[in-house]
């Protein structure tokens, strides 16, 4: 049930016709199979999305990069409202690890956001540069319905 | 009364409002001379002066206050933590007397914030980048507002009421409660922003702002001043009995920030520091909430008041629903909360929302709290928490009798 | 090795510059990390964090560093205290440690300027008001600067330098001195923004900025970083010997604010709350200036370090030109001062100096500061001045050998 | 020796001709005999020039107002370059007590600022608002010079 807030679904593959595209974030991994991928703390296994200095945990300095699942359960959301074009904010526990908020995509009222419901991940075209690059955002929708 | 304690022998706070006429250094100056003249002392005896402000923080507000009031050459510390910035100004004035570096210390918190909408509210537009290029720790090529959920305080802490909710079973009612215990206990203080009381339909049919906190459901911003004068106990003994009998003892004095927990990488975790705060402070005060009179703690949004019954140990594990259900927060309550109105009605100028919780409890264990009096007060707990993140749990008991 | 007494264990900045690829938080954390590394522990071992930042200070970067190096819910003080920023940070750590509160602890001050020119040098443009009205403490008009005097950094310490050539008949090449030295000393120390020597010449020809200090005479704005991890005495007792064999005694450590003086009021005094805090730090170190070895003061601009050297008692009164035209400041003369190269070389990130300086002492007192020690160091002072107005002095010691 | 840094000698008196003038801060008093009036502490006597909580040094909160000299003594001064008109600052002592900052006029360099020269005040005009308002400056310069 893909509606206005959520933007077009992407496009993937090889096609010359297809414009460039970037991540919104650097921890969007695009491609085929568009994922999320972690720093991920080599002493104690610590996620992270950002650029890191050190391990916040263990206080380690290497980290590996980790690939998160596309699937996981909404530990809480808001609909946010005030603003131009109002959307929903989750915080998501992902399958197997790691934690990351989004849009969740395909919920029209708070009732409809069943606690700790399964979603999985799916990416969107967010805006268009001036020399046509397209930046790619990711969020979740109800696991199962196709994007 | 034991040397090594520290008590509030002074304490004030201005009205909480919008203050267009007045300065920044005005309201500290009228809730700073308030507080030595409630502690019947001069500048001249203090020996620290601690001031705490966030929007204007690198004004050196400190010395502009001396400037105004008195400049005797003493230390002074700018302090700035989020909402517990207030209360980062009394602990640098205690831990200055606790080290024995002066026995008389001035807290002030202060914040002009004139009619700045809704805290954390407005998202700031943005030119937009005509070429996309990641850039800093995250490499995002746009701001993530809106696109990747929301950071704002509405929505964060929204989030955090809704995480309690799936766990616990609480509804928008029970949320939208708080709000109508807070803005009916505002009635009664005449320094609160706001004075007027809501029904449960009111709020739960108000505009929403972020579900499920409606627009009565959060703070406003505002502008106003608290101060607070400390003193050792060993200086305590020396002063007029007038003022020791008014004394209020800190029996605990807690700041925390927050330990890593996973979620506290995408959202700060507004729990996990509060808990360990007022464990600490129970600890350190040898008492447990059962034995609180009243409570003064942060509720920014109606959402964070309910999860904090539970951080601090008022309700049962997971039973903020029912505890708000039970009545116990009302005044008339087992634990009455935030009988100044809250933040909610009060109202929450950043940098002295710490000290003015401060000012609230004591007021209550003098009993001076005029027509918002919880009889026979002895023993209260404030909390602030800042993201992200700082929180500090203060106890308080009345000078025995 | 007294129970009560403070020890630095740790000590690091980054060079001072610009670091365009570099963030707040990068510059901070690689100080931390460095001092961390240096006292030989980890944030784990850490029980308070004091952090001093002028330019971001309302973005809570305490909280933003423990994120990136260690967050273990301990308490986080965010200071400012203009260019004393740095040395508040020092100061709320000593204080926490002092008041038994946590017995190690860390404070970093960071500053990220970029390119912003020399400090206080720009006059913003404004926009010119259609109708005069006023308002203001002073009910102003229009923005003072320029037409009542100047208020800019570079013109209160030139006009300070002139009270005092006036008073003691000091001339422009004394001044001009001060900033030969602090360049030629520069070229020893790897972390300097500048190395570069000038001849006095050149000094007193290059562009003048603000008589009678030139160019050269004046600090430049740049990114950088401090730390220092500090240990309580006991705390010091159970540490390994290699920690304890480099560890540096804090002696005394004052922080002053201005008192009341009749020309304070028009422009801040940047010798009155400088000579209470030496002469309380002489007192409390139990020491007097002919004790010390190394000094790094506060030149933020040549005027002010010739100021200084009166201020602290490194002259006799009013001979602060009789001192520089003797070589006495000099790396190889009676007192060394400024042997990093000063501010007016080494660089002058707001937040970082007051613990930048802390740094090279304890360098020189280690015997670890490389081409620049100065042999035999035992004694060495700190001093900063941020207006307006924080005064910070610290006496340290080498440990017993 | 007015230059160009000093503006134009203010015209005082009745004349219907004469623009509306205001102050360019509130302590200087125009009128026939232009002068500073400073906020005195009634308690210590202590002199400020601007709105007062309370007195900086004796903690009083009660001022009256008090009429300063118009002479006195440079204390300090400084010339100010790297800006667009490059101006002379100074700190003036001010005969009976009172210290003022302003800018000095007729100084053309460093050399000619003797150790504590004496300098009297004067006002000139430093703009005009778009009613035709002028705003007064004051200044000193040594003493004796007429405008
Ligand atoms: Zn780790
Ligand atoms: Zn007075």
């Amino acid at each position: 049930m893909a509606g206005p807030m959520e933007g077009l679904p992407v496009q993937h593959g090889g096609s010359t016709s297809t414009p460039r595209q970037i991540p919104v974030v650097d921890y969007l991994v695009l491609g085929d199979e568009p994922h999320l991928s972690a720093r991920q703390c080599r002493s104690c296994g610590a996620l992270y999305f950002d650029r890191r200095n050190a391990c916040a945990k263990c206080f380690a300095a290497e980290f590996t990069s980790s690939r998160l699942a596309n699937t996981g359960r909404v530990r809480a959301f808001t609909f946010v409202h005030r603003v131009k074009r109002p959307f929903v904010s989750a915080i998501v526990d992902l399958d197997g690890g790691g934690v990351v908020k989004a849009n969740l995509l395909g919920f029209e009222t708070p009732e409809d956001v069943a606690p700790h419901v399964r979603v999985a991940l799916t990416t969107f075209v967010v805006g268009t540069d001036d020399d046509g690059t397209e930046a790619i955002a990711f969020g979740y929708k109800r696991l199962g319905k196709t994007a | 009364m034991s040397s090594e304690d520290i008590w509030i022998i002074g304490a004030a706070m201005t009205p909480f409002g919008r203050f267009a006429d007045k300065d920044l250094i005005d309201l500290a100056a009228e809730a700073a001379l308030g507080a030595l003249s409630d502690a019947q002392i001069s500048m001249g005896d203090v020996g620290v002066l601690a001031l705490g402000n966030v929007y204007e923080a690198n004004s050196h507000n400190g010395q502009r206050l001396q400037k105004q009031i008195g400049q005797t050459g003493i230390p002074v510390f700018n302090v700035v933590n989020a909402c517990a910035t207030g209360a980062t100004a009394a602990r640098v004035a205690m831990l200055s007397i606790a080290a024995g570096e002066s026995d008389i210390g001035l807290a002030v918190g202060v914040e002009k914030m004139g009619k700045m909408g809704m805290i954390g509210g407005a998202a700031r537009p943005r030119e937009e980048k005509k070429v996309y290029a990641a850039s800093g720790r995250y490499g995002s090529v746009i701001r993530p507002e809106g696109i990747l959920g929301t950071g704002t305080m509405p929505g964060v802490f929204a989030q955090a009421g809704m995480e309690y909710a799936f766990r616990h079973g609480v509804t928008p009612t029970h949320f939208a409660k708080v709000a109508q215990k807070n803005h009916a206990h505002s009635v009664l203080n005449p320094l609160a922003q706001y004075r007027k009381e809501f029904s449960l339909d009111e709020i739960l049919n108000a505009e929403m702002i972020s579900y499920p906190n409606t627009l009565p459901m959060c703070c406003p911003t505002g502008d106003g001043a608290a101060a607070v004068v400390l003193v050792s106990g060993a200086k305590l003994k020396t002063l007029g009995l007038d003022v020791r009998r008014r004394a209020v003892k800190i029996s605990a004095a807690v700041m925390t920030s927050d330990p890593w927990t996973e979620t506290d990488q995408v959202q700060p975790d507004v729990n996990t520091l509060t808990r360990l705060a007022a464990d600490r402070a129970y600890e350190q005060a040898g008492i447990g909430p059962d034995d609180l009179d009243v409570v003064e703690l942060h509720d920014c949004f109606a959402t964070a008041e309910l999860l904090h019954y539970d951080n601090l140990r008022l309700c049962d594990p997971g039973g903020a629903g029912e505890f708000i259900d039970s009545g116990a927060p009302w005044r008339d309550g087992r634990i009455p909360v935030n009988v100044s109105g809250g933040l909610l009605s009060k109202g929450h100028p950043l940098g002295a929302t710490g000290i003015a919780n401060l000012f609230e409890v004591t007021a209550h264990l003098r009993g001076e709290a005029g027509q918002r009096q919880i009889e026979g007060a002895r023993v209260g707990l404030t909390h602030v928490i800042g993201l992200a993140s700082a929180c500090a749990v203060h106890i308080l008991e009345a000078a025995p009798r």
